[in-house]
């Protein structure tokens, strides 16, 4: 790969020829503020936030979309820049709720964030605003286009990455919103309910029905692997007071930052009241809660009686690709050096 | 087409068709008088001689026209010639045989046929 | 799968066989499309008109247990028409010639009959794919859940190293596991057959490693398989049973067979998170951990091996798995102790060669893909790159057989399974969310319309379907996704289960179970 | 062959062909039959003349003759008096063809002889539907010879000396572009025609398609032999439907003759085209959104770079050109470099088509070859303002241009001094405004036809134009307050910088260039609440004259009931009451009622 060298704030830095100005900057540890940028998309530059100075250029240039050229000059955040970015904020806020104390998304809403660093306060345009109802037709999110700020990444994903295209741009303009064909509805769609739509929605507009009250900031973040099917999607669960209040994608090597409608909302039966939460032991054909060495006592009891009389060969055990490669290796080691028998399977074929 | 003679060709063809609408000062313009007494006369079959001859000789140059009246009733049919850098010449009593005649030795080789004009008929 | 899951996005051909990828495998099936997107070609087979059907350039309805017809049809088109990789070939495998003679009967017109397809289908399919630098297959269960299920395999795999696709970059034969560690629990010996990292139990040296590394006596004798012990429990040669996670109440061919077998045994041990239709027959129940209270790892359908980490505590006092195996393990006299997961996986490195170089810390932020033999190894993207395990490539050639249901004028439908979008196995746990139960509520039967016709049943209509084997209720849904001769139940719903009238038939090589084809009638409830 | 004698023109522009041409056709074609002079006279219907104020067109060659605003009973004596005896019919002859001494043929009315026709060269003169028509003069004579006697690099090299630039708006040399395009690497290429003419009141591109289609296919396969392309696609909107049928019959007429499709003349090279109908949108003549559009996604512009050369249509390399520049090409391919430097400027040679429209007498398209003074295309070609007016501005560059006041009349036209002067060439609308226009509603207008064409992609166009129209609005309405002349500015140049694509960052221009020329209007308008032009309605008050003769009905019907007054005396308005409805000034039969 070649490289450019170029001038970002004065400062020289030689960088791949194929990398765009945000990409520079980044290596730079310098942050642009972007919000319809999404590394796995197109450059779509229609936030405007991400503009930067390049001398030579008569307009101010969208970082996300210019690639680096040898001796370019670029200026991140000259008072040029920051008022672009302050308008451009002042104008979204002109036409979003002013709802941040009740939103849900407060505390990871990227506009709300970058309002908070470019200190605008509050906006000065008055005049018209977005007035849509809200889609709450599907079980697992909300669409309120009065908090969108069309940056179009939901579109994108359902349509570059989903290949679902549930959703699309309606009408032009100002009444430009997003939406499924003909308004009929997310669950009259297509929608395939995957949620990464609302995985990247930077604001409160795509939501997920929770039933849980919680703010992101007191969530924590546990990354692992989902344990639906077989194809290892890399996740966070967000845990509050000891429970998973929701799942955010994140970007594993066979999931590139996607998810299935399972892994993204089928989470809620960790917490459901069915969970078996003692051990049980059937008595006159009925359970009965029992303590673990009782539970524990009455298996090795019967696994020493029947193996004394009967052999090794009449048991037989079942272990899970539900499990973990720890407890399925333990589970063959107990039935192979523990009890003495090879007759371990588990359901690959079903 | 199938080649740049070819396109030539249908040009040149073409170009016949509709020269008239060219915007042209250089040329030689016949022009007929079609008045009511000239086209009692006989006017419309010499200005259609003249140009079936201009047509049959790829005259490029020459554009027939009409006009109306112009004051020598007597003398119709009756047609004027416009040569660049000539005066007027004007034909009197024309017949078919005439207007050919004018037309090969006038218009084509340049050489005005004095027995027909309007100074010798007057 | 021989390559990975990312390779997917940039390949040339995508041949889909037996696997509804968008909706068992979503975030593969978004990546299928992605790379169809980008200009690749995609063939899709299967009895079903699913949703990648529609992105297909060509697409194969067959009859269901025809695959290695078609198979065997493709090749045969690919040897005539001359578009095998001759060099492949010559450098990389063996017994080409088995397969040329066994392949030259199969031509697309007499295929086309038996799969019920065009047979200009089939060239066009056998071309696209020969044709394509880089063509991977793909397939589930489609393949594998019939009586000829491994040969099924083998017809896949000779059509790869036909076209010289294994050992390839974005191509390669990918089986798509349908559970978060399928492939975890056969690496790890969650075989009758197979220690650890697929070795036999039967090879002596093998046994002495183990009894070594174990300090203990170990059996040289292969054991039971599922459909055997089960069997083995019905007639009274199994009489102890203990279930991990698993619930063939619901999941396992031919439920009334099942349940007969459990209720025979003399004592059964269900370890699970909800009690189950199978926990719901146990002696004891074990209360164990979810995915999100525990730590450990699982190995993808791509042999990346992920971790698994502790969010929250476990309900009351269920326990991980682990701690119960251990804590058994440890009460029947077995005293080795774990002090965690990680420890656990040291261990398993040292005796499982392809997870030899496996540890916590090398797998903190992204998993590795085995084999990774040392802690020096980066692990492995795709398999068999330059050269294969055994040296060569053996074609393995197939004969086509019928199945072993057919159908007759008492039962004139195939019946074929299969899972839906919203929900997993034996909805354990989807069945518990509110919203997937929303999306898809109940037990259904596809039906199409002129058969739906031909029956007088409507859309939404209880209707009765009946097997050799048993009876069910569920609802018609009209849609000519399917053919006219064939019908689709998912087999989740206990209520309405697909599985009480499925057979019990099996592969004899893989044990696997024919559930994909079954003779059933439907019948309008009056 | 049949040669006629004379040819009855009648123009087919879309102007005229609403104004009933197609009905003028039919009758002189009826007349003519039955005069028995149908084997004499042919009757061509062509595209637009140009002045369509004096529309509908008819012109009778050989002599020229220059009809106008004729209607259907005036057919008859044209055929008699004209056709039959050559006799010109004064009458119904266009005004500026009649001078004292005598009647001028078409060329030498003022409005055509000071024009010099390139673009539009045949449009006006021959058939657009038959294809011998412009065979006849020199038709694919410049794609002849680029085939048979030049390389590829030679006619880009043509090109590019000739100083061609973009007629579409920006101005962009066309030579470069092509070079950009034929150096693009790829095996698939394209030849794109942007004929998605939106700007209001512009409209030489649907001329040209109506009146010489096939200049435009030349181009194209001109273009394609020069890049390395076989496909082209014309993009028009579909309101342009007599433009679109037109194209459709030339291209269908030129695959007839070989000059579209497989081996054309012979030289084995390959070129054919489709025509592609756009819905009309603004945004889709912006050349990304064109592109988006062909491929059949939503007309929204693409961030550039890449540009369309690069990466255009499907991702291949596209040449993307107006209609207007490539009905130049041809020409210039035949005539040459030094033929075309001649006409023009140094920086912009050639000639530019305008659209004048506004408070002018000659409406229409005029053709102009750069450099000439404004004041001679408003006064000399364009006749002046009407009613004795004063000239105030001139717009040009549509809603992505700005005014020019009175004092940069003579300013000579081209690319570069009218954006020097705040404004821009565009595609060549050019609307002249007098003493009663009011500058601030004349920003707002413009406004409000950004705000309804802007496509909503990006964040400065979608919400700040938005904005931007409810300020004016406001200050047209009286409610403006003196920060927002301020806060109009800032976001205007904010827009401006970082919008992303032309529609958006030329939005803001109609209210930049009003306030650099017109400020103390604003200011009028917030500061005393008044519109000097009297345009602004909530800004006026009604007042009742001494016409008023005390009728009382303004009175009666005032709903505020703020007018009073005795019968039969003159009445008188309350101004603090009045809501400004209009109802009295309807009401009153002597016209007593002014706004002031």
């Amino acid at each position: 790969m070649d490289t450019v060298i170029i001038k970002i704030n004065d400062e020289r830095v030689e960088v791949p020829n194929d990398f765009t100005i945000l990409q520079a900057a980044k290596k730079m540890g310098i942050d642009i503020p972007t919000l319809c940028y999404d590394e796995r998309l197109e450059s779509h530059a229609a936030c405007r936030m991400c503009v930067v100075e390049v001398e030579g250029a008569r307009n101010l240039q969208t970082s996300c979309s210019l690639k680096v050229a040898d001796g370019m000059e670029i200026k991140t955040h000259s008072e040029r820049v920051i008022q672009a970015r302050k308008d451009i904020l002042d104008l979204l806020w002109a036409n979003h709720p002013n709802d941040c104390l009740t939103c849900e998304k407060s505390g990871e809403c990227k506009l709300q964030e970058y309002c908070y660093k470019y200190d605008v306060k509050e906006t000065t345009f008055e005049g018209k605003r977005k007035n849509y109802e809200i889609d709450d037709s599907s079980p697992f999110f909300y669409n309120n286009q009065n908090k969108c700020i069309n940056c179009g990444k939901c579109v994108r994903v359902c349509s570059e990455l989903q290949h679902t295209n549930a959703i699309g741009f309606s009408e032009r303009g100002f009444n430009t919103h997003v939406s499924t064909p003909f308004e009929i509805g997310i669950d009259n769609s297509v929608c395939v309910s995957c949620g990464n739509c609302v995985s990247v929605c930077p604001v409160g507009a795509l939501m997920p029905k929770s039933k849980e009250k919680f703010r992101l900031w007191e969530t924590k973040k546990v990354r692992t692997t989902c344990s639906y099917c077989g194809v290892g999607c890399q996740m966070d669960l967000l845990v509050k007071d000891n429970k998973v209040v929701g799942v955010q994608p994140a970007n594993g090597p066979s999931n590139n930052g996607l998810l299935c409608v399972k892994g993204k909302f089928g989470f809620n039966f960790i917490n459901h009241p069915d969970r078996l939460n003692k051990p049980l032991i059937k008595k006159d054909g009925q359970f009965v809660e029992s303590s673990w060495e009782e539970a524990y006592g009455l298996i090795v009891e019967k696994v020493n009686n029947i193996k004394s009389e009967k052999g090794s060969e009449v048991f037989a055990g079942f272990t899970s690709a539900r499990c973990t490669n720890e407890e399925n290796y333990l589970f063959q080691k107990l039935f192979r050096a523990g009890i003495g028998t090879n007759s371990v399977d588990h359901c690959a074929r079903l | 087409m199938k080649s740049i003679e070819e396109l030539r060709k249908v040009k040149e063809e073409s170009l016949k068709r509709i020269n008239l609408r060219k915007d042209r000062e250089e040329g030689t313009r016949i022009v007929v008088s079609m008045d009511t007494c000239g086209i009692a006369a006989g006017a419309r079959s010499i200005l259609m001689s003249l140009l079936d001859e201009v047509n049959k000789r790829d005259l490029k140059d020459v554009t027939v026209t009409q006009t109306g009246c112009i004051g020598a009733c007597n003398l119709e049919p009756v047609f004027e010639v416009y040569k660049p850098g000539e005066e007027k010449v004007t034909y009197v009593h024309m017949t078919l045989e005439k207007a050919k005649q004018v037309m090969e030795e006038h218009i084509i080789n340049g050489k005005i046929v004095q027995e027909y004009t309007i100074g010798s008929n007057q | 799968m021989t390559n990975s899951i990312a390779e997917v996005k940039d390949a040339d051909v995508i041949f889909v066989i037996g696997s509804n990828t968008t909706e068992n495998h979503p975030v593969i099936g978004a990546q299928m499309k992605q790379a169809k997107a980008q200009g690749a070609k995609l063939i899709v087979a299967d009895p079903r008109k699913i949703d990648l059907a529609n992105d297909s350039d060509v697409f194969l309805q067959i009859k269901p247990g025809t695959n290695i017809a078609l198979l065997n049809s493709m090749m045969n088109v690919i040897i005539e028409e001359g578009l095998e990789d001759k060099k492949y070939i010559a450098e990389r495998t063996e017994d080409y010639e088995e397969l040329v003679k066994l392949v030259k009967a199969y031509t697309p017109e007499k295929i086309g009959e038996i799969c019920e397809i065009d047979p200009e289908d089939i060239r066009k399919a056998a071309r696209i794919y020969a044709k394509g630098d880089k063509s991977g297959i793909y397939y589930a269960m489609g393949i594998t859940q019939h009586k000829k299920g491994t040969h099924g395999v083998m017809a896949v795999s000779n059509l790869a190293l036909l076209c010289g696709n294994i050992g390839k970059e974005s191509a390669g034969v990918n089986p798509l596991r349908g559970q978060n560690n399928v492939q975890g629990a056969c690496d790890m010996g969650g075989l009758p057959a197979d220690y650890p990292g697929y070795q036999k139990v039967f090879k002596p040296e093998i046994q002495e490693k183990f009894e070594k590394t174990w300090n203990t006596k170990l059996s040289p004798k292969v054991g039971l398989t599922i459909p055997e012990v089960i069997h083995g429990a019905e007639e009274g040669s199994v009489n102890f049973l203990y279930i991990m996670g698993e619930n063939p109440m619901i999941s396992d061919p031919d439920i009334n067979h099942v349940k007969k077998a459990l209720d025979n045994v003399d004592f059964l041990v269900v370890q699970d998170i909800f009690l189950t239709e199978t926990a719901e027959r146990a002696d004891v129940v074990l209360p164990a951990a979810s995915f999100a209270e525990k730590e450990g790892t699982f190995t993808n359908s791509e042999r990346r091996i992920q971790r698994v980490r502790k969010a929250v505590e476990a309900p009351g006092e269920a326990k991980p798995d682990w701690v119960i195996l251990m804590d058994i393990m440890n009460r029947l006299g077995y005293d080795k102790k774990y002090s965690s997961p990680s420890e656990i996986m040291d261990e398993i490195a040292s005796v499982t060669p392809q997870y030899g170089g496996i540890s916590y810390d090398r797998i903190s932020k992204i998993g590795l893909q085995w084999p990774c033999p040392s802690k020096s190894h980066p692990g492995t993207k795709y398999l068999h790159k330059g050269v294969f395990a055994r040296g060569k490539g053996l074609f393995m050639p197939q004969e086509y057989v019928g199945s072993v249901e057919s159908v007759d004028s008492e039962y004139p439908y195939i019946m074929t399974t299969g899972r839906v979008l919203y929900h997993y196995h034996s909805r354990s746990m989807t069945g518990r969310v509110e919203g997937l139960n929303k999306k898809a509520p109940v037990s259904f039967i596809e039906i199409n319309p002129a058969t739906a016709n031909r029956l007088n049943i409507e859309d939404g209509e209880k209707v009765k379907v009946t097997s050799r084997r048993g009876t069910i209720t569920t609802m018609a849904k009209i849609t000519d996704i399917i053919g006219e001769d064939t019908v689709f139940i998912p087999f989740h719903y206990a209520d309405g289960a697909a599985n009480v009238l499925t057979g019990t038939e099996l592969d004899p090589i893989a044990k696997i179970p024919e559930l994909k084809v079954t003779a059933v009638r439907i019948e309008k409830i009056l | 062959m049949n040669i006629y004698r004379s040819h009855v023109l009648i123009c087919g522009g879309t102007g005229c062909t609403s104004s009933k041409s197609d009905k003028l056709q039919k009758e002189f074609q009826n007349l003519i039959q039955k005069k028995d002079l149908d084997k004499e006279v042919k009757v061509v219907r062509t595209g637009c003349f140009g002045l369509c104020e004096a529309g509908p067109i008819v012109i009778v060659y050989p002599e020229g003759s220059f009809y106008s605003q004729i209607k259907l009973e005036d057919v008859e004596e044209i055929v008699e008096e004209h056709l039959l005896k050559g006799v010109v019919v004064k009458r119904l002859l266009y005004k500026g063809a009649i001078s004292e001494e005598a009647i001028k043929s078409i060329y030498e009315v003022d409005f055509y002889k000071k024009q010099e026709r390139i673009a539009l060269k045949n449009c006006g003169v021959i058939s657009p539907e038959d294809i011998y028509e412009y065979i006849a003069f020199d038709g694919y004579m410049g794609l002849a010879k680029a085939l048979t006697e030049m390389s590829p690099e030679e006619v880009i090299k043509v090109v590019t000396e000739s100083g061609l630039r973009g007629r579409g708006g920006a101005g962009f040399p066309t030579g470069l572009k092509w070079n950009f395009a034929a150096k693009a690497t790829g095996n698939e290429k394209y030849v794109l025609c942007n004929a998605d003419e939106g700007d209001p009141g512009a409209f030489m591109d649907r001329s040209i398609l109506e009146g010489d289609p096939h200049s435009v296919i030349e181009a194209m396969s001109l273009a394609g032999y020069a890049i390395g392309s076989n496909q082209g696609y014309v993009y028009v909107r579909a309101e342009y439907p007599i433009a679109v049928q037109r194209l459709q019959i030339a291209i269908n007429q030129a695959r007839e003759k070989g000059l579209l499709g497989k081996n054309i003349l012979g030289t084995g090279f390959d070129f054919d085209m489709e025509i592609r109908l756009g819905a009309g949108a603004f945004v889709c003549g912006e050349e990304t959104a064109l592109i988006a559009s062909i491929e059949g996604e939503r007309g929204m512009p693409r961030n550039k770079p890449p540009f369309p050369a690069n990466k255009g249509l499907w991702q291949k390399p596209s040449l993307i050109n107006n209609v207007e520049t490539y009905a130049n090409i041809p020409q210039i391919m035949l005539k040459g470099v030094d033929w075309f430097k001649s006409i023009g400027t140094e920086k912009s040679s050639g000639t530019k088509v305008f659209a004048l429209g506004g408070k002018i007498e000659n409406t229409g398209l005029v053709e102009i070859p750069m450099g000439t003074p404004l004041r001679k295309v408003i006064y000399d070609i364009g006749g002046g303002i009407p009613n004795g007016k004063e000239f105030k501005a001139v717009q040009t560059g549509g809603p992505s241009g700005g005014c020019i006041t009175a004092d940069h009349l003579d300013t000579p036209i081209d690319f570069d001094s009218l954006v020097a002067l705040g404004s821009m060439m565009g595609s060549g609308g050019m609307i002249v405004m007098d003493e009663d226009n009011c500058m601030v509603d004349i920003a707002r207008f413009f406004l409000d036809f950004t705000v309804e064409e802007s496509c909503g992609k990006c964040n400065p166009c979608r919400e700040g134009t938005q904005r931007m129209l409810e300020i004016l609005e406001r200050i047209t309405e009286g409610k403006g307050e003196v920060e927002d002349i301020d806060k109009l500015e800032r976001l205007a140049k904010t827009i401006k910088d970082t919008s992303l694509c032309g529609l958006g960052q030329t939005a803001p221009n109609p209210v930049l260039s009003t306030l650099k020329y017109f400020r103390h209007e604003y200011e009028a308008h917030v500061i005393d609440k008044t519109c000097p032009a009297g345009q602004c309605k909530a800004l006026l008050d009604y007042f009742i004259t001494d016409k008023c003769k005390g009728c009382t009905k303004c009175a009666r019907v005032c709903p505020s009931s703020c007018i009073t007054g005795k019968v039969k005396e003159i009445h008188s308005i309350n101004n603090k009451l009045c809501i400004k409805c209009g109802a009295c000034m309807e009401a009153c039969p002597f016209d007593a009622i002014i706004l002031k």
